[in-house]
Parts: C-alpha cells; sequence; structure tokens
C-alpha cells in the first residue's frame, strides 16, 4: 500500500464502481456509518493495507482502483465476525467477496500468491473431481517460487499415513468439468 | 350550491412544481363553481381574507382550498369560513402539497393531479350537509399514568392549577428512573436531592390521589369522560396502617431476594421499601421469595409489625375513577445488555450497564457510593464504558439514537475520576451527542479537565483474561485494532419502549411507532397530543429524552389539560354516524360491530325497533356504515355518497 | 315412494298444527313438474301439503319477507317445512336474530336431490305434462306425447349435484331417514375450481358474457331468503346512490357484485337466485366463489351453528394467514 | 433410525481422515444410517466462492442432486466449509433471480428440497443432548476440554441458523454431556487463519498461537473442534505456530466426534485417535469403566 | 374526467384510488411528503376515517368504473385508533382481494396494506411498487364495450 497524501476525490470518483459492488454483493454500502465494528472484529486487521472500515468507505468514495488493488480484500478470511457483528446490517464479508471477483475481471490482483493458489485448487477439482492435497502443494509451491513452503509438514504427514499419491479421481469428472464449461459459455453469452 | 375554489401556491412550495394558475383555471369549469382562484399563501392572515371577502361577495355556500395536508390546516380554513358565516362542514380541502407538489416534480403530471384532487374536492362538497355540534359536560379530574419525573411533573402543575389529580404508579413507589440515579448531567447535581422535593409534595397535596403498586386495568369512555378501571395489585401490607418504621424488613429471614431498585447488584428481603425515600414509604411482599408464600410456615413480619398491617389474605383490588383527561408518562426500559453475545453482559460479573454503574456510584446503593466492581468487591483501576450498546443499531431493531447515553457516559466518567483520580478511564463512541445547553462543554470537560481517554470506534468483543477483561475495539480515526484491558466494563445501554407501552396504547387507543413509542398527534406542532382526544404524552414514553425536556414535557401535558378543563362542557365531534330509520331494516349488525357500544336499539310503536346512535360516545369511525346492508347508518361527512361522488369524479 | 313420505309429512303436521300459527310447506303447482308454496292453517288444507323432489323452494324466505306470515300471533310458533340446503338458511337467519329459533317448528326432511324443471325441458321438449315421478334413479314423465324417462343425474338441480348437506342441521321433527350426502363440503366446489383453472381474460369474457344478459329485473335478490333489505336495496336506492338506472355492463357487474358481497359469509347455497333468474345466468356460482374464500381462509361455512358469528362480522387479531 | 445424506468433502479423505472415520463410528454407535453420496465431488471451497458465486453453487449443488436423486432429505457434513458451499448451493437454488442461471450450469436435475446440516447441528439438534447422555458407557472424569467452533459453524446467523453466533453453546452442551469440564472459552469463535496455511502461515501461526495460549490461560488439556481446517492449523501446524511464536505449545486438538466416541465405548483406533499430530491419549488416560446409567457429569 | 381532460389515458399515467385512513396511513403519506419522499403521481387518495369504514365495494366499483388501481392502506393490526376497525377491513379486503379474480378482474389491481403515520418511507415504497405493478398491467381494460360513454353519476 501506498500512503495516500491527497486524495482528489473526484478525478478518481467512479460511481459506477459503487454500483456495481452493490449490485455483485446485494449490499447497501451507504449503510455503512463508519463505527469500526468490522475492523474491530476483524482478525486479519494486522496483515491489511486498509481496514475494513476504510475498505467500506474507500467504497463509499468510488476510490475503484485503491480498493481493488488492496492487499485486504485478498487477505479476508470470509470468517464473518465483520458481516455478524454489523450494526448496520451489511453483510461486510460478502462484500470483500465481491471485490475479490471484481478484482480478478479487472486484473487488479494484488496477492497473486493466494489468487494463485486458487486457480490451482480450482484445476485441481476440474481434472480430478475433488481436491488433490498431495498434488496441489508442490505444483502451487512451484509456481509461487517458494519451493520449500510447508515441507517441514510433509514427513509428518507421511508418518501419519495421510500423504496419498495418487489423486482420487471421480466417475463424473466429465461433470464437473461439464460445470466449470458451462459457467464460462454462460458467460460469455451474456456479455454478448 | 355555489363553490369557491382556492389554490394555494404556499410560496414555492407548490407552485414550484405545480402549476395553480391552471389548476385555478380547471376548477372554474366545474360544476357549481362560482369562484377560483390562485393565492399565494392562502393560510395567512390575508389568506383567508381573501376567502371571506369572497364568500361575501360571491355568495359562496361551499369552499375549496387546495392547499396543504388537511391535517395541518383544515382547523384554520374551517374556522375562516365559519367567520364569514358558512358552517365549517361546508368545506373541503384537497391536499396538493404533501400529497402532490412535494413528492414528484414533473410539473404537467403534477398539474393535472391536483387539478384532479380538487375535482374530487368540489365533487364530495356538493353532497356535504352543514352540522352541528353539540355540547358535553367535562369532568375536571385528570389521570397520570406513571410516577417518573415526567408523571409527576404533570400531576403537581395540575394539582397547582386547581385540579383533582389522580396519580397511577406501577411500582410500590413513584420517581421512575430518575430515583435510581446518583447524578444528573451535566451540573452533576444530587438527582435525589431534586426529585425528593417533588416525590414529597405529591403526597402532601390534598388534591392528588396516589395509586402506588397499582396499574391500569381497562379505560372507556371519551375525552371529558373517561372512565379507568385501576387495579391495585396485593401488597400484603395495608398501606394505611404501615408507618414505614422497616422493622418488618429487619426482620425478615428471607434475604436473598435480588434488589430490583439496586439493579440486582445487593440482595434485598422478601418483604421491603424499595428505597429510603420511597412515596409512598410503605412495605411491600414479594411473594415468589415470602416464605409464607412459598413454604407456608413464616409469618415474622406480621408477628413484629407494630401495627398490624400485615395481611397475607391481601387480593388485588379495583377502584374505579372517572377522569376528564389522561396524561400517559409510563417511562421507558434499558435495552437488555445481554442480545449482545460479544460483550459478555449477563455472562461475566464486570461487564455491567450504564444503571448498574449509577446504583454503584450512589451513596445510597450497593456499595455505599465506593466504586468496586462486583466480581471481587476490587477497586477497579480500569474502567471502560462502551457507548451505543442497543442504539443506532439496526441489527438488534434499535436503529435510534437514545440521545442520553453520550452525556450520561460523560457524567459517569467524570465521577469516576472523581472518586478515583487515580482510576483511567477509557471510552469507545462512535460520534458524540451533545446538543444541549451546556452539554458540549460537559463532555470536553471529561477529556480536557478530567483526562477521560475517548476512541472513535465501536467494540468487537470483550473477554476475560485472567481476572481483567480485554476490551477489543478499533481506533478508527488511527485506523488500528485496539485492546484495552479493564477491571470494569460498563456497556451504556439505551432506552427501549417500556415493556407494556403497547398493551396500554391500546386500552387507550393511541397510537405507537414501530419500537412501541407513543405517536404524538404532530411531531413538531402538537407534541403532546395523542390523536385521541383527552389524552397527552409526557416523558420518554413518546420517545428518548433527558430530564430537562420529560420535565417540559410533563408541565406541557399538564398545561393542555389545564386548557381543556377551561371550559365547562366541551364541543362534540358532529362527524358521528346516523341512522335513517326509514331504510334501517333492524338486523342489528352496526350494534353487533360497533367498538364503542355507540348505537343501541330505539323501540318505536308497534314492538318496531331501529338502530339509534348515541352521537356522545359515537367515534366516527364508520365500522357501521360499511357494515350496513342498506346502508341505512351514514357516517356524516364520510357519507356513501360523499366518498361516491370522489370515486365518480375519478371513475365514471 | 314419495307418496309415504308425503304421508308422513302431512300426519306429523297435522299433529303440530293445532300449536302452530301456520305451516309453510309446498303444494301442487300448474303442472306435474312444478310445485308452489302453501300456507296451511288448518287441518281442512293439509291435503294440499305435498313432498317431492319437485318441491325445488327453499321457503324460508317466507319467514321474514312475507309480512303476512310475520304478522301472526306472536304466542304461537310457526312451522316451516326444510330441506338440508333449506335449513342452512334458516340458520343464517337465526344468527342474526331475523327469526328466533324458538319461534318457529322446524319440519326437517332429508332431500336426495331436486329436480331442475330447464333441464328436463332441455332434454325432451314436453307438451301437456300428464305425470311426473321419481322412480330410484330415474324420472318418468308422461306427456301429451307418452312417457319419457330421464336418468335422475341429468335432470337434477346443479346444487343437488354438489349437496354436501341434504339433511336439515336444524330441524324440530325430522321426517323419513338421514341421507348419505353427495360430497364433502371441501370437495363440492368442482365448478368453481374449472373457472379458477380459466385464464383471468375468459372469466371476465364468461361473467361479461353472462352478466349482459342480465335485465336487473332483481328477482334473484327477490328470491334469496337472506337478501333481507328488499326494497331498500342499495341498487335501487338514491340515498345513497351506487347504481343509475343506466343499462350498462358495468352496473350490472355493479348490482351482482352488491349481491355477492352483501351475502359473502352468509349464502347458504339453496341456489334459489339462479332458479330465480329468468335469463338463465348462473349466479349461484359467484356466491359458491365467496364461500369458497371463506371455507378457504376462515374455517367457515354459512349456516351450520346457529350460535356462530358470520366471519366478516367479526375478526380474529391474531389472523396472520391474511 | 435415521436415513441421511452422507458428504465427508475432500480435507476428510486426506489430512481429516480421523475426522471421517470418527464421524461414521459414532452415527453408527447412535443407530444413525449414514449414506455417502456417490461419487462426489469437491465443493470448490473458498477458492471458487472468490472466483465466482455460482461456480460455487453449482460444485456444491451437484452432491445434493445426487443425493436428493437418492431419496434423502437432509444431507450432513462434518466440514463448516463444505456445509458454506452446500447452503448456498439451496440459496441460490430458491433465489428466483439466480435459479434459472443455477440450474443451467448445474445441468442436472435438482428440485432443492433437500436440507443441510453439520454432523454438530446433528448431535445436538438431532440426536439431542439427553439422547447422547443416555448411550454414555464410559464417561469423563476430570478431563478439562474447551470447545473451539471457528468461523462458519454458526455465522452469519442469518445463513447458519444454528446456535448463538458470539456465544455458542452447542459443543460446550455435548461435551458435558459424556463428562468433560468445559471452562468459559472466550475464542470460541476467533478465526483460525483459515486457508492461510499454505499461503501465509504466519498468519496462521499469529492466529493460532493466541487462541492455544488461551484454552491454556483456562486450564484447558485439549481443544474440542468440529472443522478440519481449524483441526489442521492448531494440530497439524502446532510446531509452525511453535517456531513463528517462540512458544511450546503441546496440546492436542481432538475431534469432538473423538471425545464422544471415546465415551459411547468406541475403541480409540476406530476414531483414528492415532492419527492425531499432538498425542491425545489422555482422553484414554482417565475415561473409566461405569454403569451404563452413569450419573450425569456437569 | 372533467371535459378539460383530452390526453389519452397513457400519456396522463395511470388512475390510481387510494382509500386512506385518516389516522395512519393519510399521516403517512403526509409524513413521506414531508420528507419530500419522490412518488409516482397516479395515485388519486381520497381520506376515509379508518379502514373499517371501507366498504369492499368502494373498491369494487372503482375497479369495473375503469380505476387502473385500488390501495387501500390503513393502521397496522392493532394499532387502529377505534381499536378493531383494520381487523374487520382485513377480512372484508383480503375476500375481495381473492374474489375479483374469479369476476376476471386481475387482483394485482387491488392492493391493502398497513402504513402508520411515522412510516413516511415505507409509504414511498407502497406507492412506487404499486404504481410500478399497475404501468406493467397497463390501463385496466374495463367491464364492457359499453363503458365508454358514461354519464357522470351525481350530476
Amino acid at each position: 500500500m501506498e500512503h495516500i497524501h491527497t486524495l482528489s476525490i473526484q478525478n478518481t470518483y467512479d460511481a459506477d464502481f459503487i454500483k456495481r459492488v452493490e449490485e455483485a454483493s446485494g449490499q447497501q454500502v451507504s449503510k455503512c456509518y463508519q463505527c469500526g465494528n468490522c475492523s474491530a472484529s476483524c482478525n486479519y486487521t494486522y496483515v491489511y493495507d486498509y481496514p475494513v472500515n476504510q475498505i467500506m468507505r474507500l467504497i463509499q468514495l468510488g476510490q475503484r482502483e485503491i480498493v481493488l488493488k488492496s492487499r485486504s480484500i485478498w487477505l479476508c478470511a470470509s470468517c464473518q465476525a465483520c458481516t455478524t457483528r454489523c450494526p448496520c446490517n451489511i453483510e461486510v464479508s460478502h462484500v470483500m467477496e465481491s471485490l475479490r471477483i471484481m478484482s480478478r475481471e479487472e486484473k487488479m490482483v494484488s496477492l497473486k500468491d493466494i489468487q494463485l493458489f486458487y486457480d490451482e485448487f480450482l484445476r485441481s477439482v476440474k481434472t480430478f473431481g475433488r481436491v488433490f492435497e498431495t498434488g496441489l502443494l508442490p505444483v502451487f509451491n512451484m509456481k509461487a517460487k517458494r519451493p520449500f513452503g510447508d515441507m517441514d509438514l510433509a514427513p509428518l504427514v507421511l508418518k501419519k499415513g495421510k500423504l496419498h499419491l495418487l489423486p482420487s479421481r471421480i466417475k463424473g469428472r466429465k461433470e464437473v468439468a461439464g460445470i466449470f464449461e458451462r459457467l464460462e459459455a454462460f458467460h460469455k453469452k451474456h456479455e454478448a | 350550491m355555489r363553490i369557491g375554489v382556492f389554490v394555494c401556491q404556499c410560496g414555492t412550495n407548490i407552485a414550484g412544481t405545480v402549476d395553480t394558475q391552471e389548476v385555478a383555471r380547471r376548477a372554474g369549469n366545474l360544476p357549481d363553481v362560482a369562484y377560483a382562484t390562485s393565492y399565494m399563501y392562502t393560510c395567512s392572515e390575508p389568506g383567508q381574507q381573501e376567502i371571506q371577502r369572497a364568500i361575501r361577495e360571491k355568495n359562496l355556500q361551499g369552499v375549496v382550498v387546495a392547499a396543504c395536508s388537511p391535517r395541518m390546516h383544515e382547523p384554520t380554513f374551517r374556522r375562516a369560513v365559519e367567520r364569514a358565516g358558512l358552517n365549517r362542514f361546508m368545506f373541503e380541502m384537497a391536499n396538493i402539497r404533501e400529497h402532490v407538489s412535494w413528492i414528484n416534480n414533473d410539473r404537467e403530471a403534477n398539474t393535472r393531479k391536483a387539478a384532479e384532487l380538487v375535482e374530487m374536492a368540489v365533487a364530495k362538497l356538493r353532497f356535504n350537509q352543514p352540522l352541528f355540534s353539540s355540547q358535553i359536560s367535562v369532568n375536571k379530574r385528570v389521570m397520570v399514568i406513571g410516577g417518573g419525573v415526567a408523571g409527576i411533573q404533570a400531576a403537581l402543575d395540575c394539582s397547582d392549577g386547581g385540579l383533582d389529580v389522580v396519580l397511577v404508579e406501577r411500582k410500590s413507589s413513584i420517581g421512575g428512573k430518575m430515583a435510581q440515579l446518583d447524578k444528573t448531567f451535566p451540573t452533576v447535581d444530587c438527582s435525589s436531592c431534586i426529585l425528593g422535593p417533588k416525590m414529597v409534595d405529591v403526597v402532601q397535596k390534598d388534591n392528588i390521589t396516589l395509586h402506588a403498586a397499582s396499574e391500569v386495568e381497562s379505560i372507556s369512555g371519551y375525552v371529558g369522560n373517561f372512565t379507568v378501571e385501576v387495579r391495585k395489585k396485593a401488597t400484603y401490607v395495608d398501606w394505611t396502617a404501615c408507618t414505614g418504621c422497616g422493622a418488618c424488613i429487619e426482620k425478615c429471614p428471607s434475604r436473598k431476594v435480588p434488589d430490583v431498585f439496586n439493579e440486582n447488584l445487593a440482595n434485598a428481603r422478601a418483604i421491603n421499601i424499595p428505597f429510603p425515600q420511597a412515596i409512598p414509604k410503605k412495605a411491600t411482599i414479594n411473594r415468589d421469595y415470602c416464605l409464607h408464600f412459598t413454604k407456608g410456615k413464616c409469618g415474622t413480619c406480621q408477628k413484629v409489625c407494630p401495627t398490624g398491617a400485615v395481611n397475607y389474605e391481601m387480593q388485588d383490588e379495583i377502584v374505579t375513577e372517572q377522569v376528564g383527561a389522561i396524561i400517559v408518562a409510563t417511562g421507558y426500559d434499558l435495552f437488555d445488555a445481554s442480545v449482545y453475545g460479544e460483550y459478555g453482559g449477563g455472562r461475566y460479573a464486570d461487564v455491567i450497564s450504564g444503571i448498574q454503574y449509577e446504583r454503584i456510584l450512589s451513596a445510597s446503593g450497593p456499595f455505599g457510593g465506593h466504586i468496586k466492581r462486583p466480581s471481587d468487591g476490587k477497586e477497579p483501576k480500569d474502567i471502560v464504558f462502551i457507548a451505543c450498546v442497543g442504539s443506532r443499531d439496526a441489527s438488534v431493531g434499535r436503529p435510534y439514537c437514545s440521545g442520553v447515553c453520550c452525556m450520561y457516559i460523560a457524567k459517569q466518567a467524570i465521577l469516576t475520576r472523581d472518586h478515583l483520580p487515580d482510576t483511567r478511564v477509557w471510552v469507545f463512541y462512535m460520534d458524540i451527542r451533545a446538543p444541549g445547553k451546556n452539554y458540549d462543554e460537559f463532555v470536553r470537560r471529561a477529556q480536557e479537565e478530567y483526562g477521560v481517554q475517548y476512541i472513535r470506534g465501536r467494540v468487537g468483543k470483550v473477554y476475560p483474561k485472567g481476572d481483567r477483561m480485554v476490551v477489543q475495539g478499533n481506533d478508527t480515526l488511527l485506523g488500528v485494532q485496539v485492546e484495552v484491558e479493564a477491571d470494569l466494563v460498563v456497556l451504556a445501554t439505551g432506552i427501549e419502549a417500556s415493556a407494556g407501552a403497547r398493551e396500554l396504547a391500546e386500552k387507550l387507543r393511541i397510537s405507537y411507532d414501530q419500537y412501541g413509542f407513543y405517536m404524538e398527534s404532530h411531531p413538531k406542532l402538537r407534541p403532546v397530543e395523542t390523536n385521541t382526544a383527552g389524552v397527552y404524552l409526557a416523558g420518554v414514553c413518546q420517545g428518548p429524552k433527558d430530564i430537562p425536556s420529560s420535565v417540559a414535557m410533563g408541565s406541557a401535558a399538564a398545561a393542555k389539560v389545564q386548557a381543556l378543563f377551561s371550559r365547562d362542557t366541551i364541543e362534540t365531534n358532529p362527524q358521528v354516524a346516523l341512522v335513517n330509520e326509514r331504510v334501517c331494516i333492524s338486523c342489528g349488525k352496526c350494534i353487533q360491530v360497533c367498538p364503542f357500544g355507540a348505537i343501541q336499539w330505539k323501540e318505536l310503536r308497534g314492538g318496531i325497533r331501529k338502530a339509534e346512535v348515541l352521537p356522545s360516545v359515537c367515534q366516527g369511525c364508520g365500522l357501521c356504515n360499511a357494515t350496513c346492508p342498506p346502508k341505512a347508518i351514514q357516517l356524516q361527512h364520510a357519507t356513501d355518497n360523499q366518498i361516491l361522488a370522489e370515486v365518480n369524479a375519478l371513475c365514471a | 315412494m314419495f307418496e309415504n313420505a308425503t304421508k308422513q309429512l302431512r300426519e306429523t303436521v297435522e299433529a303440530a298444527l293445532p300449536e302452530l300459527n301456520t305451516v309453510v310447506g309446498w303444494r301442487a303447482g300448474y303442472d306435474p313438474l312444478h310445485m308452489t308454496p302453501v300456507f296451511i292453517k288448518n287441518a281442512g288444507d293439509l291435503s294440499k301439503l305435498e313432498w317431492s323432489p319437485f318441491c325445488v323452494q327453499n321457503l324460508s324466505g317466507y319467514l321474514v319477507k312475507d309480512p303476512a306470515v310475520r304478522a301472526q300471533d306472536p304466542s304461537k310458533k310457526i312451522g316451516i317445512c326444510v330441506k338440508g340446503c333449506d335449513s342452512r338458511s334458516l340458520v343464517a337467519l337465526i344468527q342474526e336474530k331475523f327469526i328466533e329459533r324458538n319461534q318457529i317448528h322446524v319440519f326437517g326432511i332429508p332431500c336426495r336431490g331436486t329436480v331442475d324443471w330447464r333441464r328436463v325441458m332441455k332434454l325432451g321438449p314436453l307438451t301437456g305434462i300428464q305425470s311426473a315421478r321419481v322412480e330410484e334413479s330415474r324420472l318418468v314423465v308422461e306427456d301429451a306425447n307418452g312417457g319419457h324417462t330421464f336418468a335422475l343425474e341429468d335432470v337434477l338441480a346443479r346444487k343437488c349435484l354438489r349437496c354436501a348437506h341434504p339433511n336439515p342441521v336444524i330441524h324440530d321433527v325430522l321426517i323419513g331417514e338421514p341421507v348419505t350426502p353427495r360430497v364433502a363440503v371441501e370437495n363440492s366446489y368442482g365448478e368453481v375450481e374449472r373457472m379458477e383453472e380459466q385464464s383471468l381474460e375468459d372469466r371476465l369474457g364468461f361473467w361479461k358474457k353472462e352478466l349482459d344478459k342480465c335485465l336487473r329485473c332483481y328477482a334473484c335478490r327477490n328470491a334469496c331468503p337472506l337478501c333481507v333489505c328488499q326494497d331498500r336495496c342499495i341498487a335501487e336506492t338514491r340515498e345513497p346512490r351506487w347504481l343509475t338506472q343506466r343499462v350498462g355492463t358495468s352496473e350490472k357487474f355493479l348490482f351482482h357484485f352488491i349481491h355477492a358481497l352483501h351475502l359473502a359469509g352468509r349464502c347458504t347455497e339453496c341456489g334459489e337466485c339462479e332458479r330465480a333468474c329468468p335469463m338463465e345466468i348462473p349466479v349461484t356460482l359467484i356466491k359458491e366463489k365467496l364461500n369458497k374464500i371463506t371455507l378457504e381462509l376462515m374455517s367457515y361455512e354459512a349456516g351450520m351453528d346457529p350460535e356462530a358469528v358470520p366471519p366478516l362480522l367479526t375478526f380474529n387479531p391474531g389472523e396472520t394467514g391474511l | 433410525m435415521k436415513r441421511i445424506a452422507y458428504y465427508q468433502g475432500c480435507s476428510l479423505e486426506g489430512l481429516a481422515s480421523e475426522y471421517d472415520i470418527s464421524t461414521r463410528a459414532v452415527c453408527d454407535a447412535l443407530g444413525i444410517e449414514l449414506i455417502e453420496i456417490p461419487d462426489w465431488n469437491c465443493c470448490g471451497s473458498s477458492p471458487a466462492h472468490s472466483a465466482d458465486p455460482l461456480l460455487s453453487s453449482a460444485l456444491a449443488g451437484r452432491n445434493l442432486a445426487i443425493a436428493e436423486a437418492e431419496g434423502c432429505d437432509v444431507v450432513m457434513t462434518p466440514c463448516p466449509g463444505c456445509l458454506k458451499s452446500l447452503k448456498g448451493a439451496l440459496e441460490t437454488c430458491h433465489d428466483p433471480q439466480q435459479c434459472d442461471a443455477f440450474r443451467e450450469i448445474l445441468g442436472m436435475p435438482f428440485e432443492g428440497r433437500i436440507r443441510a446440516i453439520s454432523v454438530l447441528e446433528l448431535l445436538y439438534k438431532d440426536v439431542g443432548v439427553d439422547a447422547l447422555r443416555a448411550q454414555v458407557q464410559k464417561p469423563y472424569a476430570d478431563q478439562v476440554i474447551v470447545p473451539y467452533y471457528g468461523c462458519l459453524l454458526t455465522r452469519p446467523p442469518k445463513f447458519a441458523d444454528f446456535d448463538d453466533p458470539e456465544n455458542p453453546v452447542s459443543m460446550d452442551r455435548l461435551l458435558e454431556a459424556v463428562g468433560v469440564t468445559v471452562p468459559d472459552f472466550p475464542y470460541k469463535t476467533e478465526c483460525c487463519g483459515a486457508t492461510y496455511g499454505v499461503t501465509r502461515n504466519d498468519i496462521v501461526g499469529k492466529l493460532t498461537g493466541r487462541i492455544l495460549d488461551m484454552a491454556l490461560r483456562v486450564g484447558a488439556e485439549a481443544v474440542a473442534v468440529a472443522c478440519p481446517l481449524c483441526q489442521q492449523n492448531l494440530d497439524l501446524r502446532q510446531a509452525q505456530v511453535n517456531r513463528h511464536m517462540n512458544r511450546t505449545f503441546d496440546l492436542p486438538v481432538v475431534y469432538i466426534t473423538q471425545v464422544i466416541g471415546i465415551a459411547l465405548g468406541i475403541a480409540p483406533k476406530e476414531l483414528g485417535l492415532d492419527k492425531l499430530f499432538v498425542n491425545a491419549d489422555f482422553l484414554l488416560r482417565s475415561a473409566r469403566e461405569e454403569e451404563p446409567q452413569a450419573k450425569t457429569i456437569g | 374526467m372533467s371535459g378539460s381532460n383530452s390526453v389519452p389515458v397513457t400519456e396522463q399515467g395511470m388512475k390510481i384510488v387510494g382509500f386512506l385512513c385518516n389516522w395512519c396511513s393519510y399521516g403517512g403519506a403526509d409524513t413521506a411528503g414531508v420528507c419530500r419522499f419522490k412518488q409516482p403521481t397516479d395515485l388519486r387518495i381520497i381520506r376515509i376515517p379508518c379502514t373499517g369504514r371501507m366498504d369492499p365495494l368502494f373498491a369494487a366499483k372503482s375497479l369495473i368504473y375503469g380505476a387502473d388501481g385500488v390501495l387501500v392502506s390503513g393502521c397496522h393490526p392493532r394499532d387502529c385508533h377505534y381499536a378493531v376497525g383494520n381487523l374487520y377491513a382485513r377480512r372484508r379486503l383480503e375476500v375481495l382481494k381473492h374474489f375479483l379474480p374469479f369476476m376476471g378482474i386481475d387482483p394485482r389491481r387491488f392492493h391493502y396494506t398497513w402504513v402508520s403515520a411515522s412510516e413516511g418511507q415505507l409509504w414511498q415504497r407502497v406507492v412506487t411498487d404499486f404504481s410500478e405493478q399497475i404501468h406493467q398491467l397497463g390501463p385496466n381494460p374495463g367491464i364492457g364495450a359499453e363503458s365508454e360513454i358514461f354519464e357522470k353519476l351525481g350530476n
């Protein structure tokens, strides 16, 4: 995060962004009155570049780029503490989830590792029908250029006989892959 | 009929989005309309004179004013046409401001709509008949329901004005919430010192009848002549004999009774006087804890009572009071903090409510005015106040501001620093709401002179760690999460409508909002009246407010009652149902449905009976009219023909 | 088979007659398919009294509408003969206090259905009818051209084919054995349901076509035992003036809305309105729909319990289904 | 007794296999017939949610559709993450604005009649605390265990529709029913770091460290969990936590089904007690034989 | 309509008749106005003392004679100024709502609801939603071909 010195609000104000966030999340962002309870309740505030309440504030001010490029939205674990305690009945966690999707769509993802892990995860699902934990981790580590991540755990897991060397492939792999394909087709159709 | 139509421009309020000239022009083409014009401010004195002049010069028999809501100015214009010699019911209003000009900017559509509303009003007016009031006598006694500071003020003011007052209080002593407070903001004067003398006054006034430990059972009648049944609950002590000496309390063996007055921070006895300054200072037995009632084997209080006042056989008693007006001052409840699971109120002994802290601060409280925490009696070194617990929170159904918490937090913070200069005080708040004389200065003093730390942000969670509590919050001004360890956490619980408010409202036939606060007749101009004539509001039952406002409202309600009682009779509303005996088929359905018992059988010759309306009892709801199959019973001023004329103006 | 019933009815009425002002019953009409009301005042008239499936008229209306019946010796009761459907009208009138239960003596007759002469005439044009009788499940008619036999199902009145209450719900004396109902009340709204299945446009078309035939002769209203307003009916008054004399479909609609809504929660489906209609408009069907609504919304069936309050004359604060 | 569709989810096939076998063993002992959803697939978990809500709903929807075709009207999953996906799919299916797209992408018949619950909800609501207590063979004597619910079991309340979101008590009551002493645990619902074990295990180190620390402070001998991810973070990664936090935690982290299983008299091996990374034999140590109608403790 | 109108119905907007009780809903509509809550212009409000005064025939008559919509609003149940008027109305209007479609009148043209004097925002929503619904339904096709030439009642 870069420290914001002066925000020329009108220059970067994007009214359409506010509307799209509200539509995607089904939440009315203007209800937020900045009590800060979401940030008070969020266990991840300390790793965020902007606390959740500031993310909400930035949306209210239509600051699309700052929001979608923020690390906060990718560090949110969807633990729902913010949603549960919001006095304005805003599903804050849902807003964060919608921001992640928008940030991908607009190619503004700041934390590529997390996106990478998610992508590899879904690729595993698309290929095997289930997640292949043992296979997923090395591939992710390699792509993320951190070849030794979690390697300390391998011997432990091996000892407990929990490491499967082969993926469990389901019979309905094609059906699962079909879901991915139909989804893609669906979006293409609606864009057109 | 010769009808005059006056289209008000209301400055630009109406003329801004409605072509009032055009509305007047179209009105001029309507049948029976002899005169139509547009005027800048029809409700102003010259505006009213213009109407009166037109009535005389144009020989008008009926008047339509197209202006604001009839709920606003119908009485004004009725008086105006009356002064020009017309019957005041030969007048109709078309609401082209609240229902037209203020809710849409489409000038053309608005103009058309306004013209049609005028057309409907003219159509109705053509069926209007002159109606005349009759006089009914007024019983110049007033009942005040609720003996908190608002009710006490209302009762004393009425009493000073020479009226007989009946004061009904649910608890065994008057005083309300204010009696529980230690000090009052922003002057930090002692609450019981300023309230006490007023409470004493109540019993010393000859013209005030006090029913404590009593509740309103039922209400019937109408303005000037209400009949109220009051249930005097069995206290098991004959209050005419009880001297309040306290001998019974001292000897009572049942010692683990929650002390409600002290917000359960201490124990009371099964026979009890809630606090030393109680009015009336009379003992009451709590059946749930009294060994005589629970085990059937104690009789100590009866034995020790020097006046033999204890009576275990006592039953509830119903007394009937006849009054001409009612002031409702039933106060409020405090939000139940245990709704917020994340704050641990009700689960952790050292997480308490603001009113509990008030009792802790009070010299007559459970700890004699020494600040100790409930769990272990230790003096707290860090105290955290959390604002807006049950206020401004839609997720718990309380989106409104309680209006007093910011101030009582500041007061309690100052008192804390006064009592314990070494104790640190932290306040988590969202915004400071301190509009009032010397209020904001008071909050500033808490920060500037008393060093109270204010942290802007709602608290996420409170949890125990060792023998302290951790308050996990957020400083939104810094944008960081903060933690404060505290020995005592005070939740500034907000105001909510009294638990029985809705039930009482139904007995009184007054309205309440979605939170249970009573609705005033007009939010600005009729703040103490209700929509039921003769019933007035005082204090927090109408909405959150502080002590000065409650007292002012008590006085205002008393003034309203005195104005009502300044005459010996009041005019009845002639907009009541009327039976056309020739058409009545004697089916009795109107009698069956009337909510007020205002219709009865009238015997004619030959054993034939017809329905008959008692005009002083009829409230004018028209249910009978809608029910009557041949429409023999017609609600005056809202007859079938009048409503049909409006429908026909639109749909025929 | 109905000779016996008639005989039993005459004997029963005869036994009770001394204590009664008059007994309202049926007698033979202008041809064997038609009956007509009769007022039995003394034993000499008893031979006129008849009971057969041609006794279609609901006589209960006479108790409130006919001034001759009303102006009786108040110390004596009035006798009245009722079928199952008719008895429900009595109950409704008792509920609404137009008649008092202890002022009437009810001769209840379980009924297997009455014959709708219009349906007979539609099946075979008959001339010079000499006799008509119901044998088991057939109607046998003799006219100038000889004998004709009809299946009873083809000639029973529409209301009888869907009858859920063939046995009088109140009576002082019952003539004959109780009859098993054809259908349960929940299942008696087949025709309404068929209408409901049509599109909104079709239904509007149907009623426009049907109600446009209306002459506003008010025969339906006059025949209805529960249309207690009679000449003060708001379809005709100026004070208030709900309807003009203009002959338009809208006026006809509004008149039938008035008629139907005034009967909502009260109509006992005796079918007199439909029978009386010279234009054969299915006007009872409108009320059947309203009854189905009150049954579904408020579990109420009109004319069953003299103590019950009709649903639109009361309320239930806790009602949440509405 | 009951026939309930069982959706184990990917975690229970791998790192959380003991949660799977202990769930099956406990249900078997309580007379609940679990029908494993044939050929089930991954629900997509957080990656699917963060990619496209419709993807998540459709992936979860396939499993629900199969379960419905098997004639089940309840599907139970031990994994709160999977439960979130299953419930999300049902919500999408019943949302008039999304249901057409959902059906199109799912591509198989599905009515959405089925109800999705967690194993905790099954034990707490369908079996019930009293019924469980009645079946205890070996009540615990003096073990002190804190229940850790994690984020998703009760949140957000409108969606989870189970227990209190701030102070849930279902696991407390179940533990008490089998004789465990349950202290007040303020971190019942604090997040453990969720999926950041792989990408940011420093976060897990800090958040899990807080939870373990609080558990020790309130005197717990172990933490009971009902989520495979929480268990993984608290147990498998405990060594990583120790490294990050410079601590020496050695606190067993057991599945609620394992704790209950022992009390129901099921052999530890059949509950996969040996699969836990931090040894949890203390559960057996003090478990003692008693009359079946043993008095209730707690 | 008065003779001054020559604009075709669709351009004039829809003809919606509102029957509002004086105490709650009329006040709610006033509140909405005072708060300047924007609303469509199709509604014409007739003030009645209480929904208990509401003979369902007023609504029926309006719809039969060409109103595009009828909206009835009163105090919330249990909150009636006259204690129980709205509770009677609730039954009567619900019956009407079920009855209208049987006669071929679209029940979506008739709506009854409860709005208190404080609920300006709710009133705005009620009016907006109902007006939108009526616009979607289009003009009331009316009862018959004959229903075009009417002498004005009461003339």
